[in-house]
């Protein structure tokens, strides 16, 4: 019925977002037309390698979205936003390890080479359904979704808000980080998951399917940042900015807060996990570390730093950083880390509403886009 | 071991009284006993030790210690046999070994150093204690006595029990006796079962272990006797060290978190760069022993104080240049101290080095306090525990009795009021902030004494100091030491059974799921001052 | 605000200002009936065997010192503070006690916050909209559209209480008093069937007041209206009943002349506060 | 507006990739450098970064090669394992290198060798390792398994008697291969199950208690017991502190480990760790003229005179020169033609033997044993008669047993199965890809 769409076509008729899938569709196509139609040796030629890294950025881009609709919208500061990141790109990962099939080192038709030398001799059964692409798919939705679900169920129905809310959460991907590390788990340890060949049948490793992912990678972010749109302006993203800002009250008016949280909350899982997914592919290895905190609250100074509670500022932000990086990591090894670190500090300092906060003082009546650095947070 | 380890002070001392000692005459035989020691083949070179044992000079300890510990060389081209006093650098310090003059410094590649291995230490070290066993003082003679423990062999036992007929100190001669009792029950003695019965050492426990399993049927029953009622003491002292365990990973816990405790828990600034101030406490420490060489105690106990001071102004800096920018943004503070970390981190790998640096412990911090053969509580452990607990109660002190501490907590019950009656807020969150980056820094210092010095000390501390914190529930440090203690104590409970990760994940996911339970932690503040 | 008075007499036309037809069982009895409640912060008691009913339609205020307990029994009612003991009937049907903050208030409970709390990052309009009466679980409020005869409710309330012109600006930029209207304007918009209204008042000027005491007393009849206020100008102006709360129980009960000549009360205010 | 932004960001992201394209130096012969200089591990990979440096540097003193001079190509991979392919990509796509010499964990190999091998390029990984990988395009200058762990264990139960053992490690690939490998081996050596204790830590594990008191219970039992350690970095220190405190000595229950070289020592008090033992393929004390030449060089590098040198720089040193020499061998920086021309290469190690290029892309090794000294230093208290040619595929692992590597053609095969005959598909197969 129309009704139960309206929300996801609303943001359509909307400049901003219509600006934004614009731009991104241009940036698409320029990429494509500039590798594929320029010859290699011209100046104008986009590498195979720029196409990729571009890629992981828009991976990097959807993930900050999502922390920044639970964030902006929701005033819940997740610390563990890499876990759902993480959980989708393994669900990936173990989809294309059982892709290698019989080409493995060992040349073993069901295990993973992991496997094969640390003697497992069956695939435990979690391993089991990742052959089949829809299975796979599925669960990079499902998995962070229900981890978002059990975990925030418990934590918003008991109120754990503000800090102690951030901390939990940063708990819960530390916790999975050392899970994840012990080999036991059957999930390749340390060494994680990589070596992987092909994905739905295409060769991971010509420039045509790292094309095709980045392009997937562009749709994916268009799709999560509609998503995010739409139900930011819908009347529930009003009942979470009210959430955030009067908890005590919302309820008062009749609203159940914390299903509220929980649906964004998985939704965003949600996104985060798919990010997660297209990551891993494109970058070639999955391992415990994207579980670390630390990466977690790096995601969240990216959306500090384009903007909270402005779904574009956290891909500005995404994109800036990881651009910077790796500028600063090829130009000055030693030092960039210095870079990085000032950065994080003078936008906070400087700049509390990020980089979109600059544009939007620039205009003069303020889109619908609020952040509130104030309260918002305790 | 803890021969091997005294053995450079020891020496120079040594060395000292010998230059006093009046010139030797033209061919000193030592100098034959040190050649002939220098150039034996492995097979040897016990003889010459023993070579040099029976020759009875009383510099022949000093000479078997310098070889023990590595310090006897050859001079390539003359073939002398010198002392090193100083082995690091690219140029060592030599010395005579006869008349102890220095020969000042030679570099490396002359030198060419008098082998040693495992198996020849081992023996030296049995030849050594039999040396200590003449010693005036009687905790030397016990403490060789011990060392003697499974080092005697067929050698030893005449000199031995001649020693035990001398011998007045009755622990001494009870430790010599067990000696000689594992001796001889390896020989299947098993009127010298009975006394290693009550015995919990390591090495008496091997002796009848190897009886137990051997054909001699009645020795076999007899050991297996005395095992039985070793197993029940082993059992007691195996649960109480497993408690000290706890306590004093617990106490390594709260030092890490009490300072995050104030500038998180009572001013409510997410500090992620507390990690990097402890850090720079440990440096400090580092630094203080690279000022003072050769004393690493008093370096030790300078670098309480400093450690203390240099976190401190740093904080300090923090505070004015970021911090006070972010009044009532919790979560910025986060972000921007986030940055600051990242600084630290690498300000420290390119100024100082990206390898972890040597801090030294002093002697009387290392080794452990022995309860019995069986119980013995690590000395640089127990230290850090104390200093744990004379750190928070120091905090308690001025957090309950001191005006600064009054000013803390009006501030940050309410702002506005408190400056309303005058009290200067910015001032108080300078002190505040400095006093618990201070904090952290005294975690640094202790830390250094257990751990890694490197530019990664602080991130392995900082997630684990944010747990406790908000376990024991935020602003409130009584919460603070319960949370750390318990959280250190569980974790080495189940360490045993669910090995190290597991246990860490099981606490982990204990702390979520408590917060569900108390979401303000275990000692919420109360009252409608909490509601909002 | 003689326009007002039209208002308020011709409801049968502004219909959503007519009680709505609610769940609530008050064919025998009370609207909102407690008894014997008790509840006490670490050690203090705040409220200390506390009786009150509340008729059907009727305007009862509330009055007493500072830690009376008046904002606690609102929290009581409203499901945010459980008792130690003691029972809460909304009606002869619904056993407060059992409940939770959401479904009291779509129950028909409305809230006016001591200190106003609106929602500042959002406009007034979408404060209104907010507490528009509406199925209010997650799905339907995602896809919600904004139907016609809604936005004429809304503007309506927005006329009613003079914010029309600010409409679209955020409520952060609302004056104290503003805020307290739209506030009251939120609690119109739930249509509830008993309003709980703490110090509505509160940094309002003298007209400000008067239309607020309007409005208040236009309501009763149709809605049970339970005033917390320390001005005893107001109360006066609007009360026909007025309990006096003090030290978490009622000191006394009655008209505003009966309670104010009453020692006991007299005693109390002058040994507090005036 | 803040698409305004997009388009720069965009833009610059292009302009990057442009720029990068646009230099590409033709005359020098571009050597990349990827070594973490940030994170966890620039603990351990800077040195190797200054060392390939200074190898430059003095190559380029001699006149490079072929004339043409050596330039080193810098990059932070920062500890993060997916900014390792991401670099190694940018080396070989980007700056067009002609080789790297980088990586120290597993982890950070097998995420950059699936792009080296896509891309053709040449990496020599100077690091100790688990084995398990031959591929085509990597030279594995570090030591394989049966160089370091099987003659150190062959050394403890030789020379020392042990007959107890306890496997403690870093839970990760390299300690859990090396452990299963020396189970076997030991178990057909005729050690008894009760007779081994296998135990594994996370990175950076810093509270040992209860596992040395575990070890110290374990090795009551009256047969003589040794820890081998696979132990990694960081949590070395705490372990060897709680070994220390409390009492156990190496005539005791000596420690040897394969992760803990002078690098390591130097950030550690050894006063209490006197006579634990390391297994390596070079020690800094190898009395060699070589190797005092190369300890003066990088003395005066760093000019600072306490500096150490280690393994894996010594590593680096000899696929240093063995890069130079199959250059001038092939005479061109073609990747095929030198692939071809290093094997059977060789060159001087530092402790007086030659190294040489085995056809799998392991080279030779001696293996030394020693005694930490209170100074930092080992003492060689025993060393394998003559050298050990690495071995790719372990004879101690079931999956491998039958497995060889031959990068000679006709073979031309990293896994190359010697029961079937037949060459296992995937290095095969990404050969094929490559070319």
């Amino acid at each position: 019925m129309a009704t139960s769409t309206t929300w996801l076509l609303r943001p359509l008729q909307e400049r901003s977002t219509q600006l934004f899938l614009g731009i991104l569709t241009a940036a698409l196509a320029v990429v494509t037309i500039l590798h594929l139609a320029m010859p290699e040796d011209s100046a104008l030629h986009v590498s195979a390698y720029t196409v990729t890294l571009l890629g992981k950025y828009l991976c990097y881009a959807l993930l900050a979205v999502a922390v920044d609709l639970v964030w902006g919208y929701l005033g819940i500061l997740s610390l563990g936003h890499g876990a759902f990141f993480a959980l989708g790109g393994y669900a990936m990962g173990m989809y294309l390890m059982r892709q290698i099939g019989d080409r493995g080192t060992y040349g073993d038709p069901v295990l993973p080479d992991f496997m094969v030398f640390l003697n497992w001799d069956s695939l435990p059964w979690y391993w089991h359904g990742f052959d089949m692409a829809w299975f796979a798919f599925a669960m990079v939705l499902l998995v962070p979704g229900a981890l978002a679900f059990v975990f925030g169920y418990l934590a918003f129905r008991s109120r754990v808000t503000g800090v102690y809310l951030s901390i939990i959460t940063q708990a819960l991907t530390f916790a999975l980080m050392l899970a994840f590390f012990r080999n036991e788990m059957g999930f390749g340890g340390n060494n994680g998951l990589t070596d992987f060949r092909d994905i739905l049948g295409f060769n991971l490793r010509t420039d045509a399917t790292r094309l095709g992912l980045f392009i997937a990678t562009g749709i994916a972010l268009a799709i999560g940042y509609v998503i995010c749109r739409g139900i930011v302006t819908s009347k529930l993203g009003r009942v979470s900015i009210a959430c955030r800002d009067a908890e005590a009250r919302t309820r008062f008016l009749g609203y159940r807060v914390e299903r509220v949280q929980l649906f964004v909350f998985v939704v965003s899982a949600m996104l985060a996990g798919v990010a997660g997914a297209l990551y891993v592919p494109q970058v070639g290895i999955i391992n415990p570390s994207e579980f670390s905190p630390l990466f977690s609250i790096e995601v969240v100074v990216w959306v500090a730093l384009g903007g909270r509670a402005t779904l574009y500022g956290a891909v500005i932000g995404a994109l800036l950083v990881n651009y910077a990086k790796t500028v600063f990591t090829g130009v000055m090894p030693d030092a960039w880390l210095f870079a990085l670190g000032g950065l994080f500090v003078l936008v906070t300092v400087f700049l509390p509403k990020g980089i979109a906060g600059l544009l939007q003082k620039r205009r003069k009546a303020p889109e619908k886009d609020r952040s509130n650095p104030q309260e918002a947070t305790a | 071991m803890s021969i091997i380890r005294r053995s450079l002070t020891s020496l120079l001392i040594a060395l000292a009284c010998l230059v006093s000692v009046p010139a030797m005459a033209q061919e000193d035989p030592g100098k034959a006993l040190l050649v002939n020691l220098a150039e034996a083949p492995s097979s040897r070179v016990e003889e010459a030790i023993n070579a040099i044992v029976d020759s009875g000079d009383e510099r022949a300890r000093g000479w078997l210690e310098a070889y023990g510990n590595n310090r006897l060389s050859r001079i390539k081209d003359t073939g002398q046999v010198v002392l090193v006093l100083n082995n690091r650098g690219r140029d060592w310090e030599i010395a005579d070994p006869l008349t102890g003059e220095n020969l000042g410094e030679m570099s490396r590649r002359k030198l060419d150093r008098v082998a040693i291995n495992n198996a020849i230490r081992g023996k030296l070290e049995g030849i050594m204690a039999m040396l200590d066993l003449n010693a005036a003082d009687p905790d030397v003679r016990e403490a060789s006595a011990r060392d003697m423990m499974g080092k005697v062999d067929a050698a030893l036992v005449a000199p031995l029990e001649a020693r035990l007929e001398k011998e007045e100190s009755a622990a001494v001669r009870d430790r010599i006796e067990a000696a000689l009792a594992i001796y001889r029950v390896e020989q299947g003695d098993i009127e010298a079962v009975e006394v290693l019965a009550g015995s919990l050492h390591s090495r008496a426990r091997a002796a009848l272990n190897n009886a137990a399993a051997s054909d001699n049927s009645q020795l076999a029953e007899a050991a297996n006797k005395a095992l039985a009622s070793i197993e029940q003491k082993l059992k007691l002292n195996k649960a109480a060290e497993t408690l000290y365990f706890g306590l004093s990973m617990g106490s390594v816990l709260v030092l890490a978190a009490i300072g995050l405790a104030i500038t998180f828990g009572v001013m409510g600034v997410i500090n992620m760069a507390h990690g990097e101030l402890i850090m720079l406490g440990a440096y400090t420490t580092w630094g203080v022993q690279q000022l003072l060489p050769g004393q690493p105690g008093l370096a030790l106990l300078l670098s309480i104080p400093a450690g203390f001071l240099v976190a401190a102004i740093a904080g300090i800096i923090i505070e004015r240049s970021v911090i006070q920018h972010l009044k009532g943004r919790p979560l910025e503070t986060l972000l921007a101290t986030f940055g600051i970390s990242l600084i630290l981190q690498q300000l420290v790998r390119t100024v100082i080095s990206p390898q972890n640096r040597t801090v030294v412990t002093p002697e009387w911090m290392s080794g452990s306090l022995v309860i019995n053969d069986a119980l013995s509580l690590t000395l640089n452990r127990l230290y850090v525990m104390a200093f744990a607990l004379i750190v928070f109660a120091a905090l308690m002190m001025i957090m309950r009795r001191t005006r600064l501490g009054l000013d803390v907590r009006a501030v940050t019950q309410n702002r506005a009021m408190a400056r309303s009656m005058g009290i200067k807020a910015t001032k108080v969150d300078i002190l505040t902030f400095a006093l618990g980056s201070g904090v952290a820094g005294l975690a640094g210092v202790a830390l250094s004494q257990l751990t890694n010095v490197g530019p990664n000390l602080g991130q392995n501390y900082i997630i684990d100091s944010f747990m406790v914190v908000v376990f024991g529930g935020v602003g409130n440090l009584w919460g603070t030491l319960i949370a750390g203690l318990s959280l250190g104590t569980i974790n080495q409970l189940l360490e045993p059974w669910a090995g190290a990760v597991l246990a860490k994940i099981i606490v982990l996911v204990f702390i979520i799921l408590f917060i569900q339970k108390r979401p303000k932690g275990l000692f919420p503040q109360k009252g409608r001052a909490a509601e909002n | 605000m003689s326009m007002l008075e039209q208002l308020t007499n011709r409801d049968q036309v502004f219909d959503f200002l007519a009680p709505v037809a609610s769940p609530v069982d008050v064919r025998h009895g009370p609207i909102l009936y407690m008894e014997d409640v008790n509840v006490s912060f670490d050690g203090f008691k705040a409220i200390n065997n506390l009786n009150l009913t509340i008729d059907d339609g009727e305007l009862r205020c509330i009055i007493g010192p500072n830690g009376a307990g008046k904002t606690t029994m609102m929290d009581i009612i409203t499901g945010k503070t459980r008792p130690d003991t003691g029972s809460v009937w909304f009606g002869s049907r619904h056993n407060l006690l059992t409940m939770n903050e959401p479904d009291i208030a779509t129950l028909g409970i409305g809230r006016k916050f001591q200190k106003p709390t609106v929602f500042e990052a959002l406009t007034v309009f979408e404060n209104l909209e907010l507490a528009m009466a509406a199925d209010k679980r997650i799905l339907p409020t995602l896809t919600a559209i904004m139907k016609p005869e809604n936005r004429e409710q809304i503007d309506e309330v927005l006329e009613m209480i003079g914010l029309t012109a600010l409409r679209d600006k955020p409520a952060g930029i609302l004056s104290h008093g503003q805020k307290q209207w739209l506030e009251i304007g939120m609690l119109l918009m739930q249509k509830p069937r008993l309003l709980l209204v703490d110090e509505p008042v509160a940094g309002m000027t003298e007209q400000e007041m008067e239309r607020t005491a309007e409005l208040l007393t236009s309501l009763a009849g149709k809605q049970s209206v339970v005033v917390v206020e320390h001005d005893m100008g107001f109360v006066r102006s609007i009360a026909r009943q007025v309990t006096v709360l003090h030290q978490g129980s009622v000191l006394a009960e009655g008209t505003m002349d009966q309670v104010s000549n009453d020692p006991e009360v007299i005693k109390v205010y002058l040994g507090e506060e005036a | 507006m803040s698409i305004k932004k997009h388009v720069k960001v965009g833009l610059s992201a292009l302009a990057l990739s442009v720029s990068m394209h646009s230099v590409a130096a033709e005359d020098p012969i571009k050597v990349g450098i990827l070594h973490s200089l940030s994170g966890t591990m620039a603990i351990s990979e800077t040195v190797l970064k200054d060392t390939v440096e200074m190898l430059i540097e003095q190559q380029n003193e001699k006149g490079g090669v072929l004339g043409r001079e050596l330039e080193a190509v810098v990059v932070d991979p920062a500890s993060d394992w997916p900014l390792f392919a991401e670099k190694a990509r940018e080396l070989l796509a980007q700056e067009e290198v002609d080789v790297i010499f980088g990586n120290w964990t597993s982890v950070s190999r097998k995420s950059v060798l699936p792009v080296v091998e896509e891309l053709n390029g040449l990496l020599f990984y100077p690091v100790q390792y688990e084995g398990e990988e031959s591929s085509e395009n990597v030279f594995y200058t570090g030591a394989a398994p049966n160089q370091q762990a099987i003659p150190a264990v062959n050394y403890l139960k030789d020379e020392i008697g042990v007959e107890r053992w306890v496997l403690a490690g870093t839970d990760y690939v390299y300690p859990r291969t090396t452990n299963k490998i020396l189970e076997t081996y030991l178990k057909d050596q005729g050690v008894a199950d009760e007779d081994i204790m296998v135990n594994y830590t996370p990175f950076g594990h810093s509270d040992w208690q209860n596992i040395v008191s575990d070890i110290k219970s374990f090795g009551s039992a009256g047969k003589k017991t040794a820890v081998v350690s696979t132990i990694n970095g960081d949590a070395n220190v705490p372990f060897y502190r709680e070994l220390g405190n409390q009492g156990i000595s190496a005539s005791d229950i000596p420690v040897v480990a394969f992760s803990v070289g002078e690098q390591e020592l130097s950030g550690i008090d050894t006063g209490p760790l006197v006579g634990h033992l390391a297994a390596w393929n070079y020690f800094m004390s190898v009395d060699t003229d070589a190797n005092w030449d190369f300890i003066d060089a990088w003395i005066d590098y760093k000019g600072d005179d306490t500096v150490v040198t280690n393994d894996p720089m010594e590593a680096h040193y000899i696929g240093f020169n063995m890069y130079i020499e199959a250059v001038k061998k092939a005479g061109t920086t073609d990747v095929d033609e030198v692939k071809d021309a290093i094997i059977g290469v060789s060159v001087p190690n530092l402790t007086g033997g030659y190294a040489t290029m085995m056809p799998n892309h392991h080279i030779t090794k001696p293996v030394l044993i020693g005694e930490i000294q209170d100074n930092g230093q080992f003492s060689v208290v025993w060393e394998t008669p003559s050298t050990v040619a690495g071995d790719a595929w372990s004879d101690f692992l079931p999956g491998s047993r039958d497995m060889i590597a031959d990068w000679r053609k006709p073979m031309f095969c990293g896994t190359f199965n010697t029961a079937t005959g037949s060459c296992g598909a995937s290095s095969g197969e990404m050969a094929a890809e490559a070319e």
